[in-house]
């Protein structure tokens, strides 16, 4: 049963994990200088009226006790309400997700794409020119970071080709029948083609400039585990019975080539998740990067708790994946 | 014109040293010949310039593979390819990287079949029962539906002949191919391997370093060092009396638990200063143009 | 003759992390099943057995590379069995190993004169440049090795790299763990005849494994035949080659391909 | 004798030194000496301003001022020699970071790999925790709470990147500690920490080496993406991500207020990067 | 080299017309009007809360809620749900007449009941109302007909300007009791020119006109303002054309855009620049003080850093304000700082140091126009170290009267009241300001009370007066607001820098 017996182990480890992230969370954030009470004073205010507003959002008890209030709190699934939009931080952040997730997700499988295409290409071209030069484009998508890539797209594809819309996730003007907010998602299961097309023009940039680097680091891995591959027995051996280059490759190298990329790909894609905090933020895009910039901005610390507890449950959900993934794709776990 | 003629064929490292010096060596249809020498004397290198899977930093400088009497290296890449496929198969060393870890044990017998030579799914699941019989293995069903790591290395060994055998092939290369098996695994493998040959009557090219196996399985033998073959005789022959004082040393120097004072003579100074300079001076001279 | 090693039902389990229930132990699965054997001063023994029978796990709890889980091992009267690595320190210079795999159990960045002489640091030998060049010397490599890497030698060379480091500490005991199964025969023959003198010369006590019986049977003046972690046969070796009395002694004779075509097996 | 030359050809293969190791280490070389000597040779004082000499082209476009090589920036600075200081500043997050980040993190890394037990437990729980968190979001908070300087950009980044190393040399060194040259050192009657020291670290070094190059890189990327967000260092000497952002705003009016630190910026980022790939194909065939 | 983005449009016009995507262009006629917004729009309730507070989203409020007087754009008031209000004869009540006709989003009647509930709900301190020391000086509301009467608990002269200032809207009693905070959130009521159609937090609102709307219905039916924080991105929203009207963008992309493709309006605001100056360390000595404010040639920054987009100013008050007064001038004087330092000792060799602190990117330009103050700074012998700080800190700070010696800040006053402006920056016991001088607090303290306006006001310019005098803050600017806009659009800026689609008309 290592299937189930992973799965419950990793549960467990989540749990501390998230507890952790919890406690420093919360410690971390309140020793950040500029409080929310000061940012709402209009000219004119009083001492008192600090003192009053400050009790009003239990921010004048001692820090060990707010903790406590925060938690029990969170343990029946209320982390509060945002000093800003005054709405309870859970309903705000979980709106928010579906956009992330989806950006996310887009600039995940155009990596795969752009960078399983590169090492395949590289592989087959493995000691030419090709490879030289899939090495060299690699080693520079790597090298500029993705916020970078997002100007230069916007330039490119939002202002002198405008194909691409530049803000927002979609065009407002448009009717909406989704009942989730995972529109893509649901444009696609409602066959509403012409309302997925808005979203993916307004997608593109923010997933592309996401997925650079991660394609980059992509191609290049899952090449040299590709050419290691290449070397071992039973590739040679699906050589001498009379298979082309190609079909060695897709059909008997990929598949366990895949295996030691995806781990990484895992922690990568945590990263690349991270990154949305920036790229949102340049492409007016409304998820929850966007909502933690503007968080942060204004002090709004049990919105920013409950983005950062989001974005840990996030990550360890995707590294539960990926290990759970592995597992599934390498035989030899499942049926140990 | 025996089945595999090899004709003066020379490999080296791109950049490098030469691995085979003119190597010249003929396989009939339905004989064995093995191929013996140390680690580096090129023996695993022939093997694999048949059946076009040499790696990529080495190349063949000059010579000619007739299999069949065409020569492979005449041919476009994806004929030579094609012909190989349908004719040669491969017996690796190590059984326990020679398979696809993600798939499963029947597609990788039965695939050569169906995509290289077309033939219909369940005919070819047919087949590779029968194979899985052949190599006597209990249960051929369960063991076709199993990932290989679920299985021995025994196991998996007969697998690989049974694989080998499957398209009827004219000329198998057995790549060392019981090294690394316990001594009794090895015993029933170098059986079956024998006796599937003789049943089968295909050609086979034996690599291996050791003469004792060697005594067991073949009927010609090449012994070669540092890419050079120095000695090509008929099995029975060369245990009689090597013709080449390398070999000869070689054959000293086997273990052999009958007698208490074998297996401790070390090929003497002598002989590999001899044999060295025989290299060296074929590296020098057209002589053998 | 006294006995430098005794062994008495001797056991040793590993845990089964495949097999581990989410809370409590894993189960253990037993690779030494109580052996019982002594190993006189001055012997050589040969311990073999097909893979799988615990030879090496055997050889690695010799030298308390691993802690049995039963039974005792005593070395020269110290009860080593569950000796704390520190307390077993000091014997460790008396008792050494010489590895199988002589490219991985050479530290790949130190060179060779290193790798000899940091045991003898180690120890507090004196004259440790001496001694290295000794025990080059020994083994038969020429004095400029010492300034070598692993990677730039042979595999014969570095097994006697290998052999070198464990003599050069000139211990009472040294286990080889199948140390010619990786050479040519022309080198495994170089390095058995150097072993076989060095034996004779420094008057070390040895403990052979392999699964080579024609090896053993030119080395060892006794024989330990090891079948799933049980000892089937423990005999002078002239003895067990003349009349095997195990089945499964007589089914690996049996299996030995000798360089005679006069044995037919097919 | 047989020489193991002529018997293991591998050696005799002759590596080709990369172009990119000698080209990443070329432009790195320039680069610290320039960041070193840029108080001397910088032809202005990057601080210096002259808001009638704003926004001057490079030297060869029409309208250029003399003297002001790759020309001004919207407050009349010069730009080269704000880039040359901006490489003291990219230099120095780049070791500082890079150095500190990885010394904790390859060192818990090591006591985890090397250890196990209950030591490999806690750190593989606390580096589970710190990859929890998002880390350009975490890395803003931080430098709210220690207020932008250049001190807190390399403290954030230390504190979010030290899981990189201890990832990597933990594995590294659970791998090397199953090596049976491990073994042999207990054999010879070594301790643990002198194993670890001794055998394990020098067998790692290579792939922490690798990593430190890397994390150099990553650190200049991390102060630009910073500046992006106005979090960088707070006193107004010059940075590259600064600039970048700086330059951002009048990309149509100055463009070169933009490109040269973008450039500096992408060819620093990519020698670190080559240069620990290079390094990498260096050591590895002693390791094979 | 200009990035010529007219000859690259028409090379790409193949590539669009093959496109699946059809993106807006300049040529269609503007149904539905496109914002692009500077900031996001974090909650509904204009009164409660810090967004109440926050300046820049006033635009948003006042276009689906009304104010209890209309603000004109000249910053004037004018009747708006009250049409008369004042104070009776002995100023212990004030009454309002509410306008009667006028119906909610719902609709629903607005009445005299809902301003009565509003100003005593803001007034309430258990409502987190942030400016309830204002609202809090009138007490017992009630309603007669259609006049709210309401006690005057403390006089404060300013009590009907902030009726059109912060948190002075008016919202729906019945449905507000109704729903409830979270309820109002999601579907916010008002008697606005625009009602919400839809909000899609941190993306958009989408406005539909109010056909009813009391002073006419807006000129476009439909209007969607994108919240698009990055001023890059708002450029390429119009440049692209995906947006009609965008604000807020570097004065350079401004010029580059208004001759082209796109119009533009830059209109002074009611919103300055200014320096801080905390009475500590080497800022308790006047000359110090007077050099500083003499050797900063505000004109230059304003040409050559803002593209001449500024107003110079030497007190608080700009040109629109009630307090303006001309005559306060503090002339920019290289030789003169120099001078005033060397009374104090100071010199190029021997240069006086303090910190100035600023925030980076919050105004435009607010970090680079610290940098050349302090470059005109050093030639005059002042060292200033500068120190980047956040908004929220720099808050932090000052409440806690905590500053750096020198420290820039923006301030606002849509209101033009010299009390918002001079009162609480410059007033001592007031948690905004920094500077604690006592001759400064006893010229003040009369004046919050005063009751005769224009002695009120002749008070204040004395106070600027003394201010400017003394040099005890730096006064550098008035900002102007850049908007760029479709041809199609004429747009109208309001001073308070507020951006009202209802005061947009088709061309």
């Amino acid at each position: 049963m290592p299937f189930l017996r992973i799965l419950l182990l990793r549960l467990l480890t989540t749990l501390v994990t998230l507890a952790g992230v919890a406690v420093i969370v919360f410690f971390v954030i309140r020793v950040v200088p500029g409080n929310p009470i000061a940012m709402m004073l209009p000219p004119g205010a009083t001492d008192e009226d600090i003192a009053r507003l400050s009790a009003l959002y239990g921010l004048d008890k001692p820090l060990i006790t707010q903790f406590g209030i925060w938690l029990s709190g969170v343990m029946q699934g209320d982390f509060g309400t945002s000093i800003t939009t005054r709405q309870p931080v859970l309903g705000l952040v979980l709106g928010r997700l579906p956009a992330t997730l989806e950006l996310a997700i887009m600039a995940l499988v155009m990596a795969v794409l752009i960078g399983g295409a590169a090492a395949l290409i590289g592989t087959r071209g493995r000691g030419t020119r090709t490879e030289g030069a899939i090495d060299v484009v690699n080693g520079m998508a790597l090298s500029v970071p993705d916020f970078l890539w997002g100007l230069v797209l916007m330039l490119v594809f939002g202002v002198l080709f405008p194909v691409f819309h530049i803000s927002g996730r979609v065009t407002p003007s448009l009717d909406l029948p989704f009942t989730t907010n995972f529109y893509l998602f649901e444009s696609l299961i409602r066959l509403r083609f012409d309302l997925w097309a808005d979203l993916v023009a307004h997608m593109f940039m923010p997933a592309l400039a996401l997925a650079i680097p991660l394609a980059a680091i992509i191609g290049q891995l899952l090449k040299q585990s590709l050419k290691e591959t290449m070397n071992l027995d039973y590739v040679t051996l699906a050589r001498t019975k009379g298979y082309g280059e190609t079909h060695v490759i897709m059909h008997e190298a990929l598949r366990n080539a895949v295996l030691p990329t995806l781990t990484l790909v895992g922690v990568q894609f945590t990263f690349l998740i991270g990154g949305t905090v920036i790229i949102e933020r340049l492409f007016s895009y409304e998820g929850l990067g966007n909502m933690a910039i503007d968080a942060v901005i204004n002090r709004d610390l049990p919105l920013i708790q409950g983005i950062v507890i989001l974005f840990a449950v996030i990550f360890t959900a995707v590294n539960l994946i990926v290990d759970l993934l592995y597992t599934v794709l390498n035989p030899r776990l499942r049926h140990a | 014109m025996s089945f595999l003629s090899i004709r003066n064929l020379s490999v080296r490292l791109k950049n490098g040293p030469p691995l085979l010096r003119r190597v010249s060596l003929d396989v009939a249809a339905g004989e064995v010949r093995g191929l013996v020498g140390e680690s580096g004397a090129g023996k695993s290198m022939i093997g694999k310039a048949v059946l076009g899977i040499l790696p990529p930093s080495v190349q063949i400088t000059e010579g000619e593979i007739f299999l069949d009497g065409t020569d492979l290296l005449r041919l476009p890449p994806k004929e030579s390819r094609r012909r190989i496929g349908a004719s040669c198969a491969l017996i690796p060393q190590d059984p326990l990287t020679a398979l696809n870890p993600s798939h499963r044990i029947g597609p990788q017998i039965t695939d050569r079949l169906v995509d290289i030579l077309g033939w219909t799914r369940a005919n070819a699941d047919a087949r590779a029962r029968d194979l899985l019989a052949e190599v006597q293995i209990a249960d051929p069903d369960r063991v076709l539906r199993s990932y290989p790591h679920e299985l021995s290395g025994g196991m998996r060994q007969r697998i690989l002949i049974a694989s080998a055998f499957a398209a009827e092939p004219k000329l198998i290369v057995a790549d060392e191919p019981t090294t690394a098996l316990d001594v009794t695994v090895q015993k029933q493998i170098l059986r079956l391997i024998a006796g599937m040959q003789a049943r089968h009557g295909t050609a086979l090219l034996f690599v291996t370093h050791d003469l004792g196996v060697v005594s067991k399985v073949c009927q010609r033998l090449s012994v070669l060092y540092s890419g050079l073959v120095v000695e090509d005789s008929t099995v029975p022959e060369f245990f009689a009396s090597p013709s080449h004082a390398y070999s000869a040393a070689l054959l000293a120097a086997t273990p052999k638990y009958t007698d208490p004072d074998a297996g401790l003579h070390p090929v003497p100074e002598a002989v590999v200063n001899a044999v060295r300079a025989e290299v060296a001076a074929f590296d020098r001279g057209p002589a053998h143009g | 003759m006294a006995d430098l090693y005794t062994i008495e039902d001797l056991r040793l389990s590993l845990a089964d992390m495949t097999a581990k229930p989410l809370f409590g132990h894993a189960p253990r699965i037993e690779i030494l099943k109580g052996l019982s054997f002594t190993i006189p001063k001055g012997a050589v023994v040969g311990i073999v057995g097909g893979s799988g029978s615990g030879k090496s796990t055997l050889g690695r709890a010799l030298v308390r590379l691993l802690e049995p889980s039963g039974g005792s091992v005593r070395f020269d009267g110290h009860d080593i069995t569950h000796l704390s690595e520190p307390a077993l320190r000091p014997l460790r210079r008396r008792f050494q190993m010489i590895f199988q795999d002589p490219m991985s159990s050479l530290n790949p960045r130190q060179r060779v004169g290193t790798i000899i002489a940091e045991p003898l640091r180690l120890h507090r030998m004196d004259a440790i440049p001496d001694r290295v060049a000794r025990t080059l010397g020994h083994v038969g490599l020429p004095q400029a090795f010492a300034s070598r890497y692993p990677h730039e030698l042979s595999g014969g060379q570095r097994q006697r790299v290998g052999i070198a480091r464990a003599i050069a500490l000139e211990p009472d005991f040294i286990l080889a763990d199948e140390i010619v199964s990786g050479l040519d025969v022309s080198s495994q023959a170089q390095v058995l005849n150097l072993l076989e003198r060095l034996v004779a010369d420094l008057g070390l006590t040895l403990a052979f494994i392999s699964h080579d019986l024609s090896v053993i049977r030119r080395l060892c003046q006794r024989t330990i035949v090891l079948h799933q972690g049980q000892i089937v046969e423990d005999r002078p070796t002239a003895d067990l080659f003349a009349d095997p009395k195990a089945p499964y002694t007589r089914e690996l004779l049996e299996a030995i391909p000798l360089p005679d075509p006069a044995q037919v097996w097919v | 004798m047989l020489d193991a030359r002529v018997l293991d050809g591998r050696s005799m293969v002759r590596r080709r030194v990369g172009v990119r190791l000698w080209l990443s280490a070329l432009w790195l070389g320039v680069l610290c000496l320039g960041a070193l000597l840029a108080p001397w040779i910088a032809p202005h004082d990057p601080l210096a301003q002259d808001l009638f000499l704003g926004r001057m082209p490079p030297i060869w476009v029409a309208g250029a001022e003399p003297g002001y090589w790759l020309g001004t920036d919207s407050l009349g600075r010069d730009v080269l020699s704000r880039l040359l200081h901006g490489a003291r500043v990219a230099l120095l997050v780049a070791l500082a970071a890079g150095s500190i980040t990885c010394l904790i993190g390859a060192t818990l890394g090591l006591l985890a790999g090397f250890l196990r037990g209950w030591v490999d437990l806690v750190i593989s729980r606390l580096i589970d925790i710190w990859m929890a968190f998002p880390p350009i979001l975490f890395s803003i908070l931080l430098i709210a709470v220690l207020g932008p300087s250049l001190t807190s950009i390399i403290i954030a980044i230390v504190v979010i990147d030290w899981t990189r190393f201890a990832r990597v040399v933990r594995a590294e060194a659970m791998a090397q500690g199953a090596m049976d040259y491990v073994a042999s050192a207990r054999v010879a009657g070594r301790g643990r920490v002198g194993t670890m020291l001794r055998e394990i670290l020098p067998n790692v070094l290579p792939t922490i080496v690798v990593l430190l190059t890397l994390e150099m890189g990553i650190a200049v990327i991390v102060e630009a993406i910073l500046s992006f967000v106005n979090l960088s260092i707070s006193t107004d000497d010059p940075t590259w991500g600064g600039m970048i952002s700086e330059g951002r705003t009048s990309i149509h009016q100055a463009w070169w207020v933009l490109v040269f630190p973008l450039i500096a910026l992408f060819l620093t980022v990519l020698a670190f990067s080559q240069l620990g790939e290079g390094l990498k194909d260096r050591f590895d065939p002693v390791l094979r | 080299m200009n990035l010529n983005r007219r000859s690259l449009l028409k090379l790409s016009a193949a590539t669009m017309a093959a496109g699946t995507i059809s993106l807006p262009s300049f040529a269609q006629a503007i149904d539905e009007l496109v914002i692009a917004y500077n900031v996001n729009l974090p909650s509904w309730d204009p009164t409660v809360g810090p967004s109440a507070v926050n300046p820049t989203i006033q635009g948003l409020y006042q276009s689906v809620f009304d104010q209890y007087i209309l603000q004109q754009p000249d910053l004037s008031p004018a009747p708006g749900l009250l049409t008369e209000w004042g104070w009776n004869d002995d100023k212990t009540q004030v009454w309002m007449t509410v306008r009667e006709g006028v119906t909610w989003h719902d609709g629903s009647p607005f009445t005299a009941e809902d301003v009565a509930w509003n100003l005593a709900r803001v007034a309430n301190p258990e409502t987190g109302s942030p400016i309830q020391f204002v609202w809090g000086t009138l007490a017992n509301h009630r309603v007669e007909g259609n006049r709210v009467i309401a006690d005057v608990a403390q006089f404060d002269p300013t009590i009907f300007k902030w009726m059109y200032f912060l948190t002075g809207y008016v919202l729906p009693k019945a449905y507000y009791e109704k729903v409830g905070a979270e309820g109002f959130e999601a579907a916010p009521v008002g008697t606005g020119p625009y009602m919400v159609e839809k909000f899609e937090r941190n993306a958009f609102v989408r406005l539909k006109a109010n056909a009813n709307y009391w002073g006419g219905k807006p000129d476009f039916d439909t209007v969607t303002i994108k919240f698009v924080p990055d001023a890059a991105a708002r450029v390429a929203e119009v440049e692209s054309g995906n947006s009609h009207v965008t604000l807020e963008m570097p004065y350079e992309e401004y010029d580059r855009l208004k001759g082209g493709p796109l119009a533009g309006v830059a209109a002074p605001i009611s919103d300055i620049g200014m320096i801080f100056l905390n009475d500590i360390e080497v800022m308790t000595d006047p000359n110090v003080r007077m050099a500083a404010a003499h050797a900063i040639d505000k004109q230059a920054i304003i040409d050559r850093l803002l593209s001449g987009y500024g107003v110079k100013i030497d007190s608080l008050q700009t040109p629109e304000y009630d307090a303006f007064d001309a005559s306060i001038t503090v002339a920019y004087d290289e030789a003169k700082a120099i001078e005033l330092l060397a009374a104090s000792g100071y010199g190029p060799d021997n240069p006086v140091k303090f910190k100035i602190q600023t925030t980076r990117g919050f105004k435009p330009k607010d970090y680079e126009m610290v940098q050349a103050i302090v470059g005109l700074w050093r030639r005059v012998g002042i060292e200033a170290e500068i120190e980047v700080y956040e908004i929220a800190k720099h808050y932090e700070l000052r409440a806690a009267d905590q500053l750096a010696p020198a420290a820039f800040y923006n301030w606002g006053n849509s209101v033009g009241d010299p009390t918002t402006s001079t009162g609480f920056a410059m007033f001592g016991p007031s948690p905004h300001s920094v500077w604690d001088g006592e001759d400064l607090i006893g010229m003040i303290g009369p004046l919050w009370g005063e009751a005769d306006e224009a002695k009120r006001i002749e008070g204040w310019k004395a106070v600027d007066k003394y201010i400017a005098d003394n040099a005890l803050v730096i006064p550098l600017l008035q900002y102007v607001q850049p908007i760029l806009h479709a041809p199609g659009v004429v747009v109208t800026p309001h001073a308070s820098g507020s951006l009202l689609p209802h005061l947009m008309k088709r061309a």
